[in-house]
């Protein structure tokens, strides 16, 4: 654990929030909130899911706008009409999920509002160029003059925490942003942000990676249901009293992973069985096999190929090579349908593009693919709906006042938890996840794993995509390896241990791209 | 009981602004309101916008499902006057008329049926895929009635428009009816699910095993069905099936009333009733302009400002003004 | 593949298919063309004058040997036809005059008089209610096409100068018989009931739609309220046949083999015609309504 | 090396471009004379208004609207032109200095009404088509010839090309149209605003875009196209009148969309929108040129053409989608996993 050397006198304060309030219909999603950044230093806004960090940080860069409160940037009040605004005075942000803009360039996404010109016209070349040697300080070799959309969900983050980087003079906001990185991308991000706070900056950082906290931040601001906790020197707040903050209660026994194997190792006929499934310049051709009652994981870098096994597995893509096997039987899936009806669930990755129906209400989300399964003329009654969504706001600890509130008004981990309810509802035979504790906090994390447990010991067969090698590792009977979107290995039994898996995942690491 | 309840006050907005142009109406000509029974059939200024209003609510109730899938349906008017060609031709050419009329819907099917084609399954923009029918399809009903207006005189086809079921004028009955049995159809299926679903957001549907083809597909199918319908009302009531004019521009108006009705173009939520409500907001102002006795030079003009002042009215922007402004004229009426 | 042997090729830029006053016209220049020997190039310009613009520019460059052009609108016509001219091509305006300073860019225009044919309309109303104080209603075209204007104006004309006529309302019914009916059933409601003694309209079509709304209404139309509108479409024939219209004011819709006789004749002995060759506004009444009937069903 | 020029962003383009000439080319073997400079010219300058409505429409669609007022704000302007120069006697230069201002505000307030009612643009642009239409008709429901010296001059300019064919003004004054528009929406910083704009307003907004004044601009810049487009019309008839432009909105958008623009926004361009213009012309004068089609068969056939020409671009992109060049690397987007702004591929769209 780094611990960074307090200063004899405090460093001056850049920003200073006073009393933020920010009231939702029915929910007071913040409630009079102090936050106080220093220079030269890394601030960490913790809390758990629905604890009112992103909304705090929308109200700093007046992305939405305050009920209550002041913020002064050195000493003198600002009032940000957005965050245009917000920039002028110093502040960027990363948000939480990526607010980039896909139709355009890499480079126009980072000078978008600042291109540089030559005689009143944008002056692309430069900007390609520009783009590009600053990507290259976050490790990312790439050519900046081709579209966003060509590029990875990490990427993108990477591009996004630039150009605030770039544009951020005083104040550096990031929303989770290492999310969805993997180590060897958050070790750069790391250094550069270590490096940023030498220079003077004030950054805030919203994680729920506890081991982050303690890597890289100085001080520690709490949460909980948008209230102020308390703010601390990192250096001086034991874990487990971080823990307690958050959840204002003290932790339950195991905060941390143990391996907890299924109680009999997978044999016999698997459930599902795929043959060098693949499909040209998707994914190469893997084997895969699924057992009720068992979890099979799959690690990977970033873009290795992961999340394409399982659109293959999903039938989102149409395998063009091998075969698929289920109850002994050939199948083709042709869309997720054919996969629905076999009994697969899929809760993807990309929760705000492939999974919310963001202006339908949670109930809806909860019952969509349900519904969908038993077609358009057997309507669920609205009381079975209500029941459902009842049952599973209270299972997975939803917060939201009920559930008839449209879902994008949900914190992001609460979405998560929605999606995770409505394939639930399916009571699928096998379920596919990818990314499943994604921007979840520490208490819902471990509650999320017990969960994969304890549907895995009730029979359900599950196919868990992480780039968390330790909980991988913690519930998988089988782990698939995958490196530049093929198959790289697959660990069994004993052998699984995320030292393994980092070794078979590394096991030419050099090869690694930009990308 | 509180469901209906509830429908009522979130179509708050469309009845207020109704009621609003039905005062215009009363001002406009007294004894608008009146209602007086007649040979069995109801008679008054109200019976008129439902009666004239029929065909628009009619097209608002095939297009709402269809732009809340956030597409749009261009083509209505064209397949109102394809349909109404069709039905006179037939009955002209000696078909019986039940069979005029099958004819007719089931133009409507098949044209519904094409452009839930281009559009659930060759993927154009909606806005063009209907284009095309609308720009063919005037030359095809101009085709069948070689750009006469087709007279014909069996009185079973004329008594669409001019009929009566209980008490009511026929197309009214036929507009409730179809509205009625497409809100059942949308509500106590899961299709309006699936509808509101498809539009907001395409790929998250597919992915949770929404069949989205079949469903932007049904959408434009039912559409088409409902534009024949309105066809046929437009063609009985004058005895003719006018290729060239019948539904000309009615789709905008279809547009607008499923706006003013509340549903977004973005796609989402959507309402048949409420549509329904849009579509005869629009046939108060209209018939209230025309009955006016102002210079026709001035009808645009009026039509703009009243529609702008419901943009207003209905605008996120206006509320809290309007809820001030409510609060003020309370304390100044509590203070005097 | 134009101009062969000896046969003329002529381009025609119609205005639209608007109505069945429009679609006859074209089929008249149709038929007309094939007994003459004529190659008929036709255009259709939807209404709009760009369209003819360009239909008279394609005509000028595959080298026909004349024009026919219906205008959309009075205006905007030197430019194109200067060039016609240019390429010594004459060109012929059916329907409506052009507004020009100058002449000589077309041969001859085959029109009506479309501020007579509401005069005529005037004139019959006034002879008709004699002297008895009469409420008119008026329907009129589209507002801004361009023959509404003459059409009203030319009945005002003939109504001011008898003082028992009063023009009490006017509506636009864009020339379809729906809008006319539902402008009728407008005026219906808006005037005290049995007010109204006439109604004037635009177009055949309107009228019949509006004859539609006053049965509706329980009145019978030619009795009860007076009906003049102008056209003569087959309908209104049946109609008066019928006994529920009074009079209609004849557009003859043969333009064109007008046109074409009067351009052989000009290629034959160069001999420029009268700039304005009208039609004439003849006012049908009941008495040969069924005979006429009879005489255009076919025609359209 | 041609992957540098065909990627997923020119691939639309090209399609058009390919399809045009395709067109063009049956056309041209049916009818010889269409090959000549004659007909090119025509091309141009009988389709000049439309162009110039077009690069406005593009602009907007780009920036995720639409605008169904063009038309009307064209026929407003012919109509305003009429009055201010044969009615009050004013010189051109200051009626058309004048009418430019008039629309550039009046698509000020388009955009303001979209941007503070948060009314979609499809209904705020038809209300505005109802007013300026409605106005035009108040000015004046007949048409009135336009008679002056310098006027005659503007309109009579033009350069002539071998063969019988010209290069009017009113076709220089659309190139130069295409070109303005083609620098704004690509070489600017407006035009990335715009871009931004229609891939996701939010996103743009949270980028520090100010949303509102791109709006406002967008909307502003379409009308004064509109009106351009008007004085052009007026030069091209000298006259005006209220009806002009009745439907043009829709020839506009169907350029704008031929050529490769998403009605979804964020994604598309001038030159596309040019074609789209060319190709909606071609059709027209291939139509005059046979001669033989009914009024009912001339509708029937432009839409066919339409459909035809759609399909055949579809075509184009899916079959290059499948079988073109692989996948840049690792990286290149899977195809259902990410948003994809490939042209024409987005099912169901804001209009
Ligand atoms: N637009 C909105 N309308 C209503 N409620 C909202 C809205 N946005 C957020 N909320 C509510 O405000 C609360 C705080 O949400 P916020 O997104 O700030 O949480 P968070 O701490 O960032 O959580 P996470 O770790 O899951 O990202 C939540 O209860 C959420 O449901
Ligand atoms: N939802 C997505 N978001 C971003 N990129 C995606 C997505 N799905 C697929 N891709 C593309 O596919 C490539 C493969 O990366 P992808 O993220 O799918 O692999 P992965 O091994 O599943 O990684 P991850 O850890 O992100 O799940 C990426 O580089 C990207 O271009
Ligand atoms: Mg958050
Ligand atoms: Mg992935």
């Amino acid at each position: 654990m780094a611990s960074p050397e307090t200063p004899v006198t405090p460093p001056p304060v850049v920003l200073a929030a006073r009393g933020l309030t920010r009231q939702y219909p029915g929910v007071r999603a913040l409630d009079g909130v102090d936050l106080t950044l220093r220079a030269g230093e890394i601030h960490a806004l913790l809390g758990e899911n629905g604890a009112g960090k992103s909304t705090l940080i929308n109200l700093l860069t007046g992305a939405q706008p305050r009920n209550g409160g002041t913020i002064t940037v050195d000493g003198v009040e600002i009032d940000p009409d957005g965050p245009g605004g917000a920039v002028r005075a110093g502040i960027a942000a990363v948000y939480q999920e990526i607010t980039l803009l896909p139709n355009l360039s890499v480079a126009q996404n980072l000078y978008l509002g600042r291109e540089p010109t030559r005689w009143g016209l944008v002056h692309r070349a430069r900007m390609n160029r520009d783009g590009a040697a600053l990507l290259r300080r976050f490790g990312l070799t790439i050519d900046a003059s081709r579209p966003l959309s060509d590029f990875s969900t990490a990427v993108q983050q990477l591009i996004a925490i630039a150009r605030a980087v770039d544009l951020s003079a005083k104040v550096l906001i990031l929303d989770e942003p290492t999310a969805s990185l993997d180590t060897a991308e958050v070790q750069t991000l790391f250094t550069l942000l270590r490096t940023l706070r030498d220079q003077g900056l004030a950054i805030v950082f919203v994680t729920h990676f506890l081991d982050q906290v303690y890597a890289l931040t100085d001080r520690i601001t709490v949460l909980r249901n948008g209230r102020l906790v308390g703010e601390r020197l990192t250096a001086e707040l034991p874990r487990l009293e971080l823990v307690a903050m958050m959840l204002g209660k003290a932790p339950t026994a195991e905060s941390h992973l143990g391996r907890r194997p299924a109680t009999a190792a997978p044999s016999g006929t698997p459930l599902v069985r795929a043959q060098g499934l693949g499909r040209r310049r998707l994914v190469g051709a893997f084997d895969a096999e699924l057992h009720a009652g068992a979890v099979l994981g799959a690690a990977g870098l970033l873009g290795s190929g992961r999340t394409e096994t399982a659109l293959l597995l999903f039938g989102v893509e149409t395998a063009d090579q091998g075969e698929l096997i289920v109850d002994g039987k050939t199948v083709t899936l042709r869309s997720p349908r054919d996969a629905i009806r076999l009994g697969f669930g899929f809760c993807p990755e990309d929760r705000k593009l492939d999974g919310i129906v963001a202006g339908l209400s949670i109930r809806e989300n909860i019952v969509l693919a349900l519904q969908a399964k038993r077609g358009w003329w057997r309507r669920l009654p609205p009381a079975r709906q209500r029941e459902l969504a009842d049952h599973y706001i209270k299972l997975l600890d939803i917060r939201t006042p009920d559930a008839e509130k449209p879902i994008q008004l949900l914190s992001g981990g609460n979405q998560q938890k929605a999606l995770l309810a409505r394939w639930l509802a399916t009571d699928p035979r096998l379920l596919i996840l990818d990314e499943p504790t994604r921007g979840i906090d520490v208490g819902a994390h471990a509650e999320i794993v017990r969960l994969l447990e304890d549907l895995r010991d009730r029979g359900m067969a599950l196919y868990v995509i992480s780039s968390e090698i330790e909980e991988v590792a913690a519930y998988s009977d089988r782990v698939l390896v995958m490196r530049d979107r093929a198959p790289a290995g697959l660990l069994e039994g004993d052998t699984i241990t995320p030292a393994a898996i980092v070794n078979a995942i590394a096991a030419d690491h050099q090869t690694k791209g930009a990308a | 009981m509180s469901a209906v309840i509830q429908r009522l006050k979130a179509a708050r907005p469309q009845l207020a602004l109704l009621a609003l142009a039905l005062l215009v109406n009363v001002f406009v000509a007294p004894g608008f309101l009146d209602l007086r029974m007649q040979d069995g059939r109801l008679f008054g200024g109200l019976i008129d916008i439902l009666n004239r209003g029929a065909p628009v609510m009619l097209l608002a109730v095939g297009m709402a499902p269809v732009i809340a899938t956030r597409g749009i349906d261009l083509s209505v008017g064209v397949i109102m006057a394809i349909a109404g060609a069709v039905a006179a031709a037939g009955v002209n050419a000696g078909l019986a008329w039940p069979l005029a009329i099958l004819a007719a819907l089931a133009t409507g099917l098949v044209c519904g049926l094409w452009n839930g084609l281009l559009v659930a399954v060759f993927r154009l923009q909606p806005i063009v895929a209907t284009l095309i029918l609308m720009v063919a399809g005037r030359g095809v009903a101009q085709l069948i009635t070689e750009g006469r207006i087709l007279t014909f005189t069996e009185p079973h086809l004329i008594a669409v428009a001019g009929g009566t079921l209980a008490a009511l004028p026929l197309p009214v009955v036929l507009a409730l009816l179809a509205a009625g049995l497409t809100g059942l159809l949308v509500r106590a299926t899961a299709l309006g699910l699936f509808v509101e679903a498809v539009g907001t957001n395409p790929r998250s549907s597919r992915l949770a095993g929404v069949h989205t083809g079949l469903v932007l597909g049904a959408v434009y199918v039912w559409s088409g069905l409902m534009a024949a319908l309105a066809g046929l009302i437009a063609t009985a009531d004058i005895k003719g099936a006018d290729a060239n004019n019948a539904g000309l521009w009615l789709e905008l108006d279809a547009i607008l009333a499923v706006v003013i009705g509340g549903t977004s173009l973005y796609g989402g939520r959507f309402s048949i009733g409420r549509s329904v409500l849009g579509a005869l907001v629009l046939q108060a102002m209209r018939t209230a302009i025309l009955r006016a006795g102002l210079p026709p030079e001035l009808n645009l003009v009026l039509m703009a400002l009243v529609v702008a002042a419901v943009l207003t009215q209905q605008s996120p922007a206006f509320q809290p003004l309007a809820a001030r402004l409510m609060a003020r004229l309370k304390n100044k009426e509590a203070r005097v | 593949d134009s101009g062969d042997k000896k046969g003329l090729t002529v381009g025609f830029s119609q205005i639209g298919s608007e109505s069945g006053w429009r679609a006859a016209e074209t089929k008249l220049a149709r038929q007309g063309a094939e007994q003459r020997g004529i190659t008929l190039k036709f255009s259709d310009a939807q209404q709009r004058q760009e369209n003819q613009i360009k239909a008279v520019r394609s005509f000028i460059a595959q080298g026909v040997d004349a024009i026919l052009l219906a205008p959309v609108v009075s205006s905007g016509w030197d430019e194109v036809l200067g060039e016609a001219k240019a390429a010594n091509i004459p060109v012929i305006l059916l329907d409506r005059q052009i507004d020009t300073p100058n002449v000589d860019l077309y041969l001859t225009a085959v029109t009506s008089d479309t501020i007579e044919e509401g005069r005529v309309a005037g004139r019959w109303l006034a002879g008709k209610v004699q002297g008895r104080d009469c409420r008119i209603v008026e329907i009129q075209g589209t507002v801004g096409a361009s023959l509404v204007a003459n059409r009203k104006k030319g009945f005002e004309e003939a109504i001011a100068t008898a003082p028992n006529l009063h023009l009490v309302r006017t509506q636009s019914g864009e020339f379809t018989r729906a809008k006319g009916k539902e402008v009728m059933e407008g005026f219906l409601k808006a005037e005290a009931p049995g007010s109204i003694c006439a109604v004037y309209a635009h177009n055949d079509d309107m009228m019949i739609g509006a004859i539609q709304a006053i049965k509706e209404a329980g009145l019978k139309p030619g009795t009860d309220i007076l009906t003049v509108s102008i056209d003569g479409v087959p309908d209104i024939f049946k109609a008066m046949a019928d006994g529920d219209a009074n009079a209609t004011v004849e557009l003859a819709p043969d333009m064109a083999p007008r046109a074409y006789d009067i351009l052989l004749a000009y290629r034959k002995d160069h001999a420029p015609p009268p700039k304005w060759v009208q039609t004439p506004s003849k006012l049908y009444e009941p008495d040969t309504a069924a005979a006429e009937y009879a005489r255009r069903k076919d025609l359209y | 090396m041609m992957g540098r020029f065909v990627n997923t962003r020119t691939l639309p383009l090209l399609a058009t471009v390919v399809v045009f000439v395709l067109i063009y080319a049956a056309c041209a073997a049916q009818y010889p004379t269409m090959l000549g400079l004659r007909v090119m010219g025509n091309l141009l300058t009988d389709n000049a208004f439309l162009g110039i409505l077009a690069v406005g429409m593009t602009v907007v669609v780009v920036a995720g609207g639409i605008d169904l007022s063009v038309g009307a704000v064209m026929g407003l302007t012919t109509v305003a032109l009429a009055r201010l120069i044969e009615g009050a006697g004013m010189p051109p230069a200051l009626a058309f200095a004048l009418v430019l201002a008039g629309g550039g505000l009046f698509g000020a307030g388009i955009g303001a009404a979209v941007h503070y009612l948060k009314a979609p643009a499809f209904i705020v642009t038809l209300t505005a088509m109802f007013l300026a239409r409605g106005c035009a008709l108040l000015i004046s429901t007949d048409s009135i010839p336009i008679h002056n010296a310098a006027y005659d001059t503007l309109a009579g300019a033009a350069l002539a090309l071998p063969g019988g064919g010209r290069l009017t003004l009113v076709a220089g004054i659309m190139l130069a149209t295409f070109l303005a528009g083609g620098v704004l929406l690509h070489g600017t910083r407006f035009g990335a605003r715009v871009f931004a704009l229609g891939g996701n307003a939010h996103f743009a907004q949270l980028m520090g875009i100010n949303t509102g004044r791109t709006t406002i601009l967008v909307h502003a810049f379409c009308s004064l196209m509109a009106a351009l487009a008007g004085i052009v019309f007026s030069l091209y008839t000298r006259s005006g009148y209220a009806l002009t432009g009745t439907g043009v909105e829709l020839d506009a958008i169907a350029a704008v969309v031929i050529g490769g623009t998403l009605l979804t926004g964020g994604v598309g361009g001038v030159a596309g929108s040019f074609i789209g213009v060319l190709i909606q012309g071609l059709i027209l004068t291939w139509i005059t040129f046979d001669g033989t089609l009914s009024s009912w068969w001339t509708k029937i056939a432009i839409g066919t053409l339409l459909f035809a020409f759609i399909a055949v671009q579809r075509l184009i992109l899916v079959v290059s989608a499948r079988y073109g060049r692989p996948g840049a690397g690792p990286t290149a987007p899977s195809p259902s996993t990410r948003p994809r702004p490939s042209p024409g591929a987005a099912a169901p769209s804001a209009p």
